[in-house]
C-alpha cells in the first residue's frame, strides 16, 4: 500500500517468478505473512473465504495486520476478536443478511478499538485493479456527493482532461499479502476457478505476495490442457497448500455450500453472548483443534456430507 | 379478478414494486423483496426481464422454492447467462447497461438519501451499521427504487450520513456533484408509493395503498410530505400476483 | 468515439437489451453498419477475424467507415483497397511478419490517400478498456518521450495527484459498432470464446452495437450450464450470425488455422501486382461469389480440410 | 567442446542473446531469434524461464520443429501455462512482472532508440513500416534486448522516429520522460555484443565476436562507437548451442 511505483517494481522483481514447486502446510503460509502487512481477503461474504488460511494466521499468533476484502463476513469477527487485526477496509461488514448486523463488528467499532473503513464495492474492486494494473489510481463515477466519500481522505476528485466531467480517483491498492482459495491450481500455483470470481484475481495479481490454498493440486499438464482455463498464474504466486474444505464454514463453489447450521449456531453463541461468545468459539474451533482435520471433526460429518451434497448439486441441472 | 384475498405487507411491497418494473429491464436486485418483486414481473409481464445479482450474476433463473439466501453465494447463479466479476458487475452500472437498481436502507429522507453506515453520530455512533456494499454505486449510477416498511424512525428529515446519494440537498444538486445520471425513481413503502417533485425533488406521494389515509402516512414519516387532496389509490395484489408471490416463496421466508 | 457521458449511457439506454432473438443474416448485419461509424475488429493478425463480416459491408457497399483493431492484417488491405473506409486505428499493420511489409498499406498511407493511425498496443487496449468501464479515460506508463505519443493529439500527461509520477492518460474508445467472431454463442448473442481472447471482450463492452458472427448457434440451455464460461453477455449483442469458417482465411482457435496457401497467393498477388492484385482479389473472392459458400468453395475442399485439420490438432495433445 | 562447427549470422544472433538470459526470468518474446533465444537458454541453462508471447500466452511449451509463425496465433498456445486478453499481457509488462523484453527494429540509434515506423520524415515517409505493435510498451516498461544485423544504414544517428523508447537522448531523459524502470539492456547484433555507458547512455562495444574487427563494426556503425583498445571476444557458439538450435529450427526457418 502507498508505495511509489519503482518500489513496486523493486518489490516485484525481487519475488522469485521462476516455474517451481512452492507447496507448503499451512503453518509455513502463514509465516510468510509479516506483523504489519496489509493482508487481502479473496472471496467475498461466505463464499470462497480462504477461511483455513485466517485460521492459521490466528494460530500463529499474528498481530497489527490491517485486512481488505470486497464484503466481510464472519471472518472479520475473528480478526478483531483474536487480535491479529484492528482495521478492516471493506464495503459491507457483518455475518449475512439472513443473521442480521454482526454484534462483534459493533461492540469493536463502536468501542473504537477497531476501525472498519468504509469504501462502495465499486471503488474497493477499482483499487485492486490499479494495483493490479501498474497504475497509480482508477478514475470512477460513484461516490461522488455522498458522505461515504466525504470521510475518506486518500480520493481525488477531478475535471476530465478530455471531457471537463467530474471524476472520482481512488488510489491503487496493492496488498503486502492476498490470500486466495481456488478449487485447483498445480505444483506451481496456476490456478482455475470455477463459478463466481469476485474480485480474485485483480488482489492476486495486484499483491506484493500471493498464498493459495486449495482443494486440490493437480498436474501442470492437466493445467497446460486447457490454459484459456488458468484464471491467476504461477508467476504471482509464492505459496501453495492444498487444505480440503479450506472455506470451511463458508461455501466453495461447486464444491461445498455453506455449513448453515454451524453458522446458525455461530450467530446464535454471538447474539446471545457477543465477545465472550466469540472467545469460546476462538478457543474451541480455532485455537483448540491440533490441526485442520480435526477442526473439519469438529464441523461434524453429517453437516461435511450435507454441505458437499448441496454445493455439487450446482452441477446437477 | 377478486380484491378479497388478505395479504402481507411483505408481499404488497413486492407486489408494488414489481408493477415499476418494464419488460426488458436490466434489474440489478438484492434478495428478498427486490429479487420477489423482479421476478414477479418477469413471470407476470416481463419474460425478457434480466436480473443482475451484485456477487456476480448475470440472467439468472430463479427458480421456484429456491430463492436464494444472499447475492453472493453459488445458489444465485442457478441457470444463470452469465458469471462475471464484482467489479465487472458493478461496471455495467457505469457503463449504463443497467435499468433499475433495488434498494433498501435503515433510513431515507426527502430527498431520497439513504443510510446504511451509522445511525446517530457517525464518529460516535449509537449503531454501527454494515455499510453500503453495492448501494453507493447503484444509488450513483442508475435509476433506484427504494423499498422499505413506512416508519417514523425510517423516514427522517436528514440521514444520519448518506451511504447512497439520492437527490442530495434536492434541486440540481445531485448533478452539480457530479452524478449526472440516474436517481431515486421510486419509494414503495406498505402505505404508499412514493415520487419526487420534478423541481424541488422533494418526495412527495404518487398514490396511497388501498385503506390507507394521508394522515397515516403524515404520522409515519419524519418530514412535511406532499400529498394531493385527493390522492390516487393503488390497485391491491391481484390473485395472479400473490399466487405467483406464494409459488415462488411457499415457506414465506420473504413475505411473512 | 468523442461522446460525452450522457451521450453515451442514452445511446446505451436506447438499445434493446431484452432477453431476445436476435439471429440474422450477414447482409441484415452489414445493414446495421451506418456509413460514416467507427468500427472496431476483433481478433488479433490472422486470429478470429470477423472476415465474413468484412466481406459484407464490402459487398454492401458501405463508405466512410473508420477502423479500429489491435494488430491488423489483410483485411486492411482490403479496406483501403475497396473504399469502405480510409481510416484505420491500429498498432501494427501488414499481412503478417512472415509476408513482410503491406505494399497495399504502403501504396495508400505514402500517398495519403489513407491514414493509418498508430497507437501502442496497450494503449488500444486501454482506450477500449476505459470505454468499456464508463470512464472517459485510462492511465498508463507507456508511450512517453516517444514520437508515437508526440505525433498523437489526444493524449494527456499529468502528474499523478497521489504520487506525483508522471502518467499518460488514453481517451475511452466507445466504437459504434464491433464486429466480433466467436466459437459458439447462443440466439441471444451470449457467448464462449476458446483460446486467446485478444480484445474481444472490451471491444464488445465498449461499443455502441455488436455484431456477432459464430462457427454455430447453441442452445442457451447449454450457456447456462456453464455461465462461468460466458466472455460476452446477451445485453451487449445487437445481432448474431451463423457464419461457418467465418474467418476465413483467418484462423479461429480450435476450430482452423490460417489458410496459408491462399495466403501465400494473396501475398504473391500484392507484392506482383500492387493495387491492381488486390482489386483483382476483391473482384474474384470478395464481390464475386454469390454467398458465403460459393466464396468457401473458392477456397477449396482440400485447404478447408487442412485448415480444420491443423486447427483442430491443438486439441490433440 | 569444440569451436569449429560452422554457424550462420542468426545462429549467431540466437546463440549470443540466449546467453545474456537467466534461468527463472520471465521473457516477453516475439517469434523467430528471440523465441529461438529464449528456447535455447530454456534447454541449456534455463529451465525455470518463462516465455511470454503478446498474443496472449503465458510459458507455452516451445516444440522443436513446431515453432510459431507469429505470437497472435493457436500455434503459440501448446502447452501455454494460462492464455490472457492482449491488454492483460501487457500489463503484466506495467506491473513489473517480465524481466526482459526482445526487439527488433529497422533502426537503432546512438541511445537505443528504435524505428519500426517511418524512413524517412515521417510525414512524407519513404517507406510506412508496420508500426509498434507492442514494441512501444515492451520498451517503455521492461530490460530489453535488441537483436539485428549490423548494418550502416540501421545503426543510425538518430533514428528517423522513435518507435520504441531507449534512452532517448542519453543521460538521464528516459527518466525525466517518466519512464523510470527498464530500457536498452543489451544489443546483440552478427558482430558484436553491444551496451551502454552507464552515464551518458551512448551505445558501446562490450565485445566483439571471434574474428571480428573494430574497424568492421566502426564501418557497419553510423555513428561513433566506442570500443576498447583491447576488446573482449565472445566465446563463439559450442556444439551442444548450435545442436539445440538446429534441433528446434530443423529446416532453418529463422535460422538459414
Amino acid at each position: 500500500m502507498g508505495q511509489s511505483y519503482l518500489e513496486l517494481r523493486e518489490a516485484t522483481a525481487a519475488r522469485d517468478r521462476s516455474l517451481r514447486e512452492k507447496v507448503m502446510t499451512l503453518e509455513e503460509a502463514a509465516n510468510l505473512v509479516n506483523n504489519g502487512d496489509h493482508v487481502a481477503i479473496g472471496g467475498c461474504t461466505l463464499s470462497r473465504t480462504p477461511f483455513a488460511l485466517i485460521w492459521a494466521l490466528i494460530r500463529a499468533g499474528k498481530s497489527d495486520l490491517s485486512f481488505s476484502r470486497s464484503i466481510t463476513s464472519t471472518e472479520g469477527d475473528l480478526i478483531f476478536a483474536s487480535g491479529i487485526g484492528k482495521h478492516i477496509l471493506t464495503s459491507w461488514f457483518s455475518q449475512g443478511i439472513v443473521w442480521g448486523i454482526s454484534k462483534i463488528m459493533r461492540a469493536y467499532t463502536e468501542s473504537n478499538r477497531a476501525q472498519f473503513e468504509e469504501w462502495s464495492h465499486m471503488s474497493i474492486g477499482l483499487r485492486y485493479r490499479a494495483g493490479a494494473m501498474g497504475v497509480p489510481f482508477m478514475p470512477m463515477r460513484s461516490m461522488m456527493g455522498s458522505d461515504v466519500a466525504a470521510q475518506l481522505d486518500n480520493l481525488k476528485e477531478i475535471d476530465c482532461p478530455f471531457t471537463g466531467e467530474k471524476v472520482i480517483l481512488v488510489p491503487a491498492l496493492n496488498p503486502d499479502v492476498a490470500l486466495i482459495h481456488v478449487q485447483r491450481c498445480d505444483a506451481y500455483g496456476n490456478a482455475q476457478i470455477d463459478g463466481l470470481q469476485f474480485m480474485d484475481i485483480d488482489i492476486a495479481m495486484a499483491a506484493n505476495k500471493v498464498i493459495m490454498t486449495t482443494e486440490r493440486i493437480v498436474s501442470n499438464d492437466q493445467i497446460r490442457r486447457s490454459p484459456d482455463q488458468t484464471k491467476i498464474p504461477f508467476i504471482a504466486v509464492d505459496g501453495v497448500v492444498e487444505v480440503p474444505y479450506g472455506c470451511a464454514p463458508h461455501e466453495c463453489f461447486g464444491m461445498y455450500e455453506p455449513f448453515f447450521d454451524h453458522l446458525d449456531m455461530y450467530a446464535t453463541l454471538t447474539k446471545e453472548k457477543s465477545e465472550e461468545g466469540v472467545a469460546e468459539y476462538l478457543e474451541k474451533f480455532v485455537r483448540g483443534p491440533a490441526d485442520w482435520s480435526e477442526y473439519l471433526s469438529l464441523l461434524g460429518m453429517a453437516d461435511i456430507l450435507d454441505a458437499s451434497r448441496r454445493g455439487r448439486s450446482i452441477y446437477n441441472d | 379478478m377478486t380484491e378479497s384475498t388478505p395479504y402481507t405487507a411483505s408481499e404488497l411491497l413486492a407486489v408494488m414494486s414489481g408493477r415499476l418494473l418494464t419488460d426488458g429491464q436490466i434489474v440489478f436486485a438484492g434478495v428478498g423483496i427486490p429479487l420477489l418483486a423482479a421476478t414477479l414481473a418477469q413471470r407476470l409481464h416481463g419474460p425478457g426481464l434480466t436480473i443482475l445479482f451484485e456477487g456476480g450474476t448475470l440472467g439468472p433463473f430463479v427458480v421456484a422454492g429456491e430463492l436464494p439466501p444472499s447475492t453472493n453465494e453459488q445458489r444465485c447463479t442457478r441457470r444463470a447467462n452469465m458469471l462475471l466479476p464484482i467489479t465487472d458487475v458493478l461496471l455495467l452500472l457505469q457503463r449504463g447497461y443497467v435499468d433499475v437498481g433495488f434498494m433498501g436502507g435503515a433510513q431515507v429522507d426527502r430527498y431520497g438519501n439513504l443510510n446504511s453506515s451509522f445511525l446517530g453520530e457517525p464518529s460516535n455512533p449509537a449503531v454501527r451499521l454494515p455499510g453500503t456494499g453495492g448501494g453507493n454505486d447503484i444509488a450513483s449510477l442508475t435509476q433506484m427504487i427504494v423499498a422499505m416498511k413506512h416508519e417514523k424512525r425510517r423516514f427522517v428529515e436528514r440521514v444520519d450520513f448518506v451511504t447512497s446519494p439520492g437527490f442530495l440537498a434536492g434541486g440540481t444538486t445531485r448533478a452539480d456533484a457530479g452524478l449526472v445520471s440516474g436517481g431515486v425513481f421510486k419509494v414503495v413503502t406498505d402505505l404508499a408509493v412514493l415520487g419526487f417533485d420534478a423541481t424541488t425533488k422533494a418526495m412527495k406521494v404518487d398514490a396511497l395503498h388501498p385503506g390507507v389515509t394521508p394522515d397515516q402516512v403524515r404520522d409515519n414519516t419524519g418530514f412535511d410530505l406532499h400529498i394531493d387532496d385527493s390522492p390516487t389509490v393503488t390497485e391491491p395484489p391481484t390473485d395472479a400476483e400473490l399466487q405467483v408471490l406464494r409459488h415462488l416463496d411457499p415457506e414465506r421466508l420473504y413475505t411473512a
